[in-house]
């Protein structure tokens, strides 16, 4: 589905990211982990087309995604829930969860009430200002607005933080109850038991470069991962 | 020999529009003096340049303008149109020797010493004697008057002005103001309405004095409206169908077109040499550009000097009928003379639109002091 | 005096359309994109002066307008794309310099062009509403209707259409506005189009009752801003109603207080109206997390 | 002696009641867990303790100080601290000058080295804070609020977002400073990082106090569980 | 950061050397553009202090260099003042105008401070044309006293106004830097980058942020003063918003912000340009324009920070600073 070759990216004269490649299956799903600042967020923003590529490529569905704008990639199906929430705190809930579905129109009425089944709390506010949310609600509501799209890659850039553990909880089930419809996910996770539960393959990033990879139940066990990443 | 006259004149900028006509004037004079050979003072024949210093209206940017014109050795200035530049270089002025201005274009109060600075313009006085006398000659028994708060000749003779209305016997019902730049007069021409005036005396430039025009008959008056100001036709047309400027008076000194309709030899050469080089009219103030430009090399012929003190006594002596070449009749002082204190002064009438122009009163008929 | 206030509201509520109708235009561009906008002033200044030209090449003042209008909107995309796209992280004060200096260029391209002198174009609707009362133009009627059918406009476009909600969007998260798949290049054209072509128009109109020169878009900007804090930034009610208010309370003190102390009085109240309501009259608290 | 005592404060948004009657202390000298499901009204009480929102109704009273809840400065000036939920340093600036702003609104004794190295920012220290990583500013903002030298320091998700090596450091730090007598008011996800620092929890629910206790109690408490701790995931498990 | 500070000590630097080797060559219209730079400058490094250190954008300084202005035409001219106690005059009073509006003002933030200081601006001018027997209304002041002669330059008046404008300016200068650097400044910079995060840190932001506003209010003061009595005349016209107001804030960005020596060099720019370009005449104006514009959208830090990212770039050593800040929102 999504196949990343030799991708370096970055800020203005600092590279980032070099030479990485990732696979993600169709229906797949791939866990990233790291340590703080070893590029994660900064790769799935490449993915999305917020950076560009400097080297390397990036193919999606069999189309060549390199060059494309994050607005293309997003009607491609990929579509990426961003670190730290990024809600329009000025609009409502449902205005929020209505730029969701902006690719498809004005969203569909099961869509909605799939993501107010999904997370009560946005039902009862759902006319309330984004920005008045609790920081938790806050991340739930743009986890629920990324499924709007009803995308077919699904980015997530540490969808947990700052999220109760009945929240994760909750999160761990809809990420496995979409995954089973047939979505790819690309999780960045701190939290390795969502990681676990959702992971099947994992990578490991360390200062921008792919330090392991394998199947994440594999992975997550290993000494390996533990010595360059648990930093013991 | 070569010798550089000063002019400090807005040529760019919101007011170029009347600036720039004083400063091509001044050039195509110089132009044709060179042509002829020159100017021969005192057996010397000089090539004349006119060095512009653009003052864009601004004081600041006057006095910087100013400065330049000495530093690079100029010691005549023609000049500054802008109220805002006259009291600003003044002082510059009044501590030099050397230097000698000719005002030809500010009315405003107090820039003219009669020492080194000389006006060929009108005095703000000038102007409200026109209006005054236009009350008294026409009978009206009561006035409204609007002024416009930043033109500074106008505002520092206002009161002047009213008191000397009120002691002809004329009522005053009414004193607004606006500002250079509005676009509404509502709220004063409600007001000045409502307290029924025989005439209303607009003071300012014709752009706004167009539009209060206009929004005066919207607005329901039904008296004589009277202008000051100087107001050629090409601009007051572009602010105001002719239709309804039909009758409307202004009372001002003479100015070009004036000259132009009374068949003024000059004013006629004039604006047939303007028209020939620029391919335009020139213009209200040309006519004191060229009036001033004259004056001084006349002086200087006089003097049989460059030295600004020697010109300038040669100006506080100075006939009317010395100067060949003037357009406008200027009112001799006793004896003759064309300066008084530094003021000169142009004779003031009253036009009256109709059709597409200002026109002459009935039986106007000008006065001739100076050698056409 | 007081017999005269119905003519001087209605006094207020005419020039107060006219302020109302520039200050739209420019509410939307800053409060969508953070952009003071001085060359909005232009942009009013241009569609009044290609108006003029049009009519003065015989054609129907009516067909002009349009004509004109959307003539400004390609020079105000421009100005986007020219002065403000290439250092929009600079900071707003950068974008403010840029704006001001655009304003120059504009004025004096039009000074090279038309020079300084003003022009009109005549009123294409002469003729007074009289009654007992007061007394107002038609063509000032008008001005107040397109004032109304314009906030009309941007309002629906702004909350009733999928545009308007990813206007909305650009100007609160522009990353996030990105991730939904909102092309933040045609947004932004699309919202300067709106901001320029409501300028436009209003120069458009407004040039035929007005002196058409290149700086006559100075008062009317500055007086927009006032408005739009007035209103609220970004609030569009605010806008139409930070225009009426300017324009009735200029009438009022000139009438009943001095007109020597119009703009005193005017930005005295504007002083007052921040002290008392820092977000102006509409405005929100900014909200803190 | 309670350092912080909290007595019946509420909070009204329009029609959310973000906290209901509200009644606690903290013990000085501890470190006081607080937890509670997204939206239970944390970060509220924080806001509320730290001067930043005014209460609809309840007072507080702080190391023998009557009638708070106090405007921000006076309250710093008390010795309440804040950090932020979202992380919050002065971005355009370098870390330097951020700690000498929080030096120069401190005290001003010079703890300022112990700081440097107890938060190990001697490295980063003329580089603008906007280019630091994550992690480095998390602890440039927990320096920010300790170079004010607090009595109580009320930590807002401290860990948020950091990777598991990085908790560890945090942990050791707000240990340290505790170590040095301060106390603490920690809200806080991640339940083995709260656990292990914590000497008492208390649990909001939907802005109610539904329980307090030891770490040990709170977690083996049913309606603690099912209101936030949850069965499926070994949470605990980082 | 290092270049920043040897920039802060090589400009003043330059500025006197320059004065040294230029004044006793150049003409009396080189002094006098260059005494409108000093005085434009000392106009924009106290007004840094503000707009650089706090952020707060204030259009209301045009009418306060103005209130300095005619505090001295009135007190020189019409109270037989001597010139030095009629500065300090001037200075305070302006400094005090400057407190009571920052008062006012500083309920509002961002843009809303901005019009509002406008309208302050837009009164304050008003009132210099309403209060005619105080101010000479439109007329102006005409006849203000010279500035005192310093020894040794009694016979070269321009001279003695550009040395004595560049004393004053040293001392602005001076002070900005003490300014900068002492708490309330750092105080002042914490409420630049965030309010909510400053008072959480227990900073009396009101304090801070008021001393800036009367800082520059002063030095608006002084250098309105000097103008007075270097023109030997004021009118309301050089105090409106349009001019000195919205052209202050134009150094300093062009200049560069909250770098004390980036508004010098920004006064330099902006002051001398249009007499630079007073050859071109009729398009002049339009090149300032042109010139403006382009200084802005290839150094939109302004020209200091164009310099600073030349001087980094030269000594290779660090990355060009990106804030997450607009992330981060
Ligand atoms: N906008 C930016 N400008 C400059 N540098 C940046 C920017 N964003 C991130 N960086 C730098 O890039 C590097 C990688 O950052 P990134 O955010 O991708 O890391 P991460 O793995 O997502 O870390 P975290 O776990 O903290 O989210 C860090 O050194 C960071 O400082
Ligand atoms: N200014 C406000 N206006 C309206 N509602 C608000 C406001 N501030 C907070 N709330 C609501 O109050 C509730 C409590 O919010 P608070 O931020 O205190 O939660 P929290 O316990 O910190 O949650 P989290 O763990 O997700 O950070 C939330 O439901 C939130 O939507
Ligand atoms: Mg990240
Ligand atoms: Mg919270």
């Amino acid at each position: 589905m999504l196949s990343i070759e030799n991708l370096a990216a970055g800020y203005d004269r600092l590279e980032v990211l070099h030479d990485i490649s990732i696979k993600v299956e169709e229906a797949g799903s791939v866990v990233v982990l790291g340590p703080n600042g070893a590029g994660k967020s900064t790769l799935c923003r490449a993915i999305s087309g917020l950076l560009p590529c400097r080297h390397g490529k990036i193919v999606f569905d069999g189309k060549d995604m390199t060059g494309a704008s994050p607005a293309d990639r997003v009607r491609a199906g990929i579509v990426q829930v961003p670190e730290g929430r990024q809600v329009f705190p000025d609009m409502t809930v449902l205005e929020n969860l209505r730029l969701g579905s902006w690719i498809h129109g004005e969203p569909k009425g099961p869509d909605l009430q799939k993501a107010f089944d999904l997370f009560p709390r946005l039902a009862e506010r759902r006319n309330q200002n984004a920005g008045l949310m609790s920081g938790g609600e806050q991340q739930l509501l743009a986890l629920a607005r990324a499924m709007m799209a009803r995308p077919s890659l699904l980015l997530l850039d540490e969808p947990t933080q700052g999220l109760s553990p009945v929240a994760i909880e909750q999160v761990a089930t809809a990420l496995i109850s979409i995954r089973a419809q047939g979505v790819s996910i690309l999780l960045v996770e701190q939290n390795l038991s969502l990681a676990e539960a959702v992971g099947e393959r994992a990578y490991v990033l360390e200062t921008g470069r792919c330090a392991l990879e394998g199947p994440a139940a594999e992975l997550l066990s290993s000494d390996a991962v533990a010595a360059s990443y648990l930093g013991h | 020999e070569n010798l550089t006259l000063g002019e400090l004149h807005p040529v760019t900028g919101p007011a170029s529009f009347y600036g720039l006509v004083m400063s091509q004037t001044l050039k195509l004079r110089a132009e044709q003096t060179n042509e002829k050979g020159g100017l021969d003072v005192g057996g010397t024949k000089y090539t004349l340049s006119i060095a512009t210093g653009d003052d864009q209206a601004q004081a600041t940017k006057g006095v910087a303008a100013l400065r330049k014109l000495m530093t690079d050795d100029v010691h005549f200035i023609f000049g500054p149109l802008a109220s805002a530049v006259a009291p600003a270089v003044k002082p510059i002025i009044d501590k030099q020797t050397d230097l000698l201005q000719i005002i030809d274009g500010s009315i405003a109060d107090g820039v003219v010493n009669g020492k080194n600075s000389f006006r060929v313009q009108a005095s703000a006085d000038t102007y409200n004697n026109a209006v005054l006398n236009y009350l008294t000659e026409n009978k009206v028994k009561s006035v409204a008057v609007m002024t416009d708060r930043s033109h500074q000749g106008f505002v520092m003779s206002e009161k002047r002005m009213g008191e000397s209305i009120e002691k002809a016997g004329v009522k005053v019902t009414g004193l607004e103001h606006f500002q250079i730049g509005d676009t509404d007069f509502s709220a004063q021409l409600t007001n000045l309405r409502a307290s029924m005036p025989d005439a209303l005396v607009l003071r300012g430039y014709p752009g706004e004095g167009a539009l209060i025009t206009k929004q005066a008959e919207a607005l329901g008056f039904k008296g004589q409206i009277v202008w000051e100001m100087g107001a050629p036709p090409s601009t007051v047309m572009k602010n105001i169908p002719s239709a309804q400027m039909d009758g409307v008076t202004n009372c001002i000194p003479r100015m070009m077109a004036d000259y132009v309709r009374l068949n003024v030899p000059n004013a006629l050469k004039l604006q047939e040499e303007f028209k020939k080089k620029y391919g335009e009219d020139p213009g209200e103030n040309a006519s004191f550009s060229n009036d001033a430009f004259w004056i001084l090399t006349t002086a200087m012929q006089k003097a049989g000097s460059i030295k600004a003190p020697d010109v300038a006594k040669a100006l506080t002596e100075m006939k009317v009928t010395d100067v060949p070449n003037l357009i406008i009749q200027y009112q001799p002082y006793e004896n003759g003379l064309l300066f008084k204190d530094g003021q000169a002064n142009p004779p003031s009438a009253c036009q009256v639109w109709k059709g597409e122009s200002w026109q002459n009163p009935p039986g106007d008929k000008i006065e001739m002091t100076t050698k056409n | 005096m007081l017999e005269l206030l119905p003519q001087q509201l209605v006094n207020g509520l005419a020039l107060g359309s006219s302020y109302a109708l520039i200050a739209l235009g420019l509410t939307l561009v800053f409060g969508v994109l953070q952009i003071p906008n001085f060359p909005h002033g232009e942009l009013y200044m241009l569609g009044a002066s290609f108006t003029y030209v049009l009519v003065a090449y015989g054609m129907n003042f009516w067909v002009a307008v349009p004509i004109a209008s959307l003539a400004v909107v390609i020079v105000g995309i421009l100005l986007d794309q020219v002065g403000y796209r290439r250092i929009d992280t600079g900071g707003n004060l950068s974008l403010m310099i840029s704006a001001l200096a655009m304003s120059t260029v504009l004025q004096q391209v039009a000074t090279l062009i038309w020079g300084a002198e003003p022009h009109t174009t005549l009123s294409p609707l002469p003729g007074v509403l009289r009654t007992a009362y007061f007394s107002i133009g038609y063509y000032q009627m008008l001005i107040f209707a397109a004032t109304i059918a314009c906030w009309l406009f941007v309002w629906v476009v702004l909350h009733r259409s999928r545009l308007g909600l990813a206007i909305r969007a650009m100007s609160q998260n522009k990353m996030a506005a990105q991730l939904m798949g909102i092309d933040l290049i045609w947004i932004r054209i699309a919202t300067f189009a709106i901001g320029a072509l409501i300028g436009g128009f209003a120069g458009s109109l407004l040039g035929a009752s007005f002196p058409i020169y290149p700086t006559m878009g100075l008062n009317p900007v500055l007086k927009a801003f006032v408005i739009l804090v007035i209103g609220g930034v970004g609030n569009l009610w605010g806008a139409i109603v930070g225009g009426f208010v300017l324009g009735i309370l200029e009438i009022l003190v000139s009438a009943y207080i001095s007109s020597q102390l119009q703009d005193i009085g005017t930005f005295a109240v504007l002083v007052i109206v921040l002290i008392v309501r820092p977000n102006g009259l509409f405005g929100r608290a900014e909200v803190l997390r | 002696m309670s350092l912080l005592s909290i007595n019946a404060i509420t909070q009204r948004f329009g029609g959310i009641t973000a906290l209901s009657d509200i009644t606690m202390s903290v013990e000085e000298g501890t470190i006081h867990g607080l937890i509670g499901p997204n939206g239970a009204g944390k970060t509220t009480l924080i806001n509320i303790l730290s001067g930043l929102v005014k209460p609809s109704e309840g007072s507080m009273e702080f190391n023998g100080r009557q009638n708070g809840p106090w405007p921000m400065a006076s309250a710093v000036q008390y010795g309440i601290v804040r950090t932020f939920q979202q992380t919050r340093v002065f971005m355009g600036l370098t870390a330097r000058e951020n700690l000498r702003i929080a030096h120069v609104a401190g005290a001003g004794d010079a703890n300022a080295d112990d700081l440097i190295e107890a938060l190990a920012l001697g490295d980063v220290l003329d580089r603008v804070a906007g280019e630091l990583p994550y992690a480095v500013l998390r602890r440039l903002s927990l320096a920010l609020a300790l170079g004010l030298r607090p009595k109580l320091l009320l930590l807002d998700e401290p860990a948020v977002g950091l990777a598991p090596d990085e908790i560890t450091k945090m942990a050791e730090v707000i240990r340290h400073f505790h170590g040095q007598g301060l106390t603490v008011l920690l809200v806080e996800h991640n339940m083995r990082f709260l656990m292990e620092l914590a000497s008492r929890v208390s649990v909001f629910v939907q802005g109610r106090l539904l329980f307090e206790g030891t770490p040990a109690e709170c977690q083996n408490n049913p309606t603690v569980i099912d209101a936030y701790l949850g069965r499926g995931l070994k949470h605990v498990e980082h | 950061m290092k270049q920043e500070i040897t920039f802060r000590w090589v400009i003043p630097a330059i500025v006197v050397l320059l004065a040294v080797i230029g004044i006793p060559f150049a003409n009396d219209y080189l002094l006098y553009v260059a005494t409108i730079i000093v005085l434009m400058s000392i106009l924009a490094v106290s007004y840094d202090v503000l707009l650089g250190l706090t952020g707060y954008l204030s259009l209301a300084h045009g009418f306060l260099y103005g209130v300095g202005a005619y505090t001295t035409a009135y007190l020189t001219t019409n109270s037989g003042w001597g010139y030095w106690p009629a500065l300090v005059a001037s200075a305070v009073i302006s400094g005090v105008m400057g407190t009571v509006i920052a008062l006012v003002a500083f309920r509002t933030r961002g843009i809303y401070f901005a019009v509002l200081t406008l309208g302050i601006g837009l009164v304050g001018y008003q009132l210099f044309l309403v209060l005619e027997p105080i101010t000479g209304g439109v007329g102006g002041f005409i006849g203000i006293p010279g500035l005192p002669s310093l020894p040794g330059f009694a016979d070269a008046p321009q001279r003695n106004n550009l040395v004595i404008a560049l004393l004053v300016l040293a001392v602005a200068y001076g002070a900005s830097m003490l300014f900068l650097r002492s708490s309330i400044g750092a105080a002042c910079l914490a409420v630049r980058e965030d309010v909510v995060l400053a008072q959480s840190l227990g900073i009396r932001i009101g304090m801070a942020r008021l001393c800036a506003f009367s800082f520059s209010a002063v030095f608006a003061g002084a250098a309105g003063s000097l103008f007075a009595a270097i023109s030997n005349f004021v009118g309301p016209d050089d105090f409106s918003v349009m001019a000195t107001g919205f052209q202050t804030v134009v150094y300093v960005v062009v200049g560069g912000m909250g770098t004390l020596w980036g508004p010098v060099l920004g006064a330099v720019l902006i002051v001398a340009l249009p007499e630079i370009l007073r050859g071109a005449s009729t398009y002049a104006v339009f090149i300032y324009g042109l010139i403006l514009l382009f200084f802005i959208l290839f150094a939109p830090k302004g020209i200091a920070g164009f310099l600073l990212a030349a001087a980094k770039r030269m000594s290779r050593s660090g990355r060009v600073v990106i804030s997450k800040e607009a992330e981060a929102r």
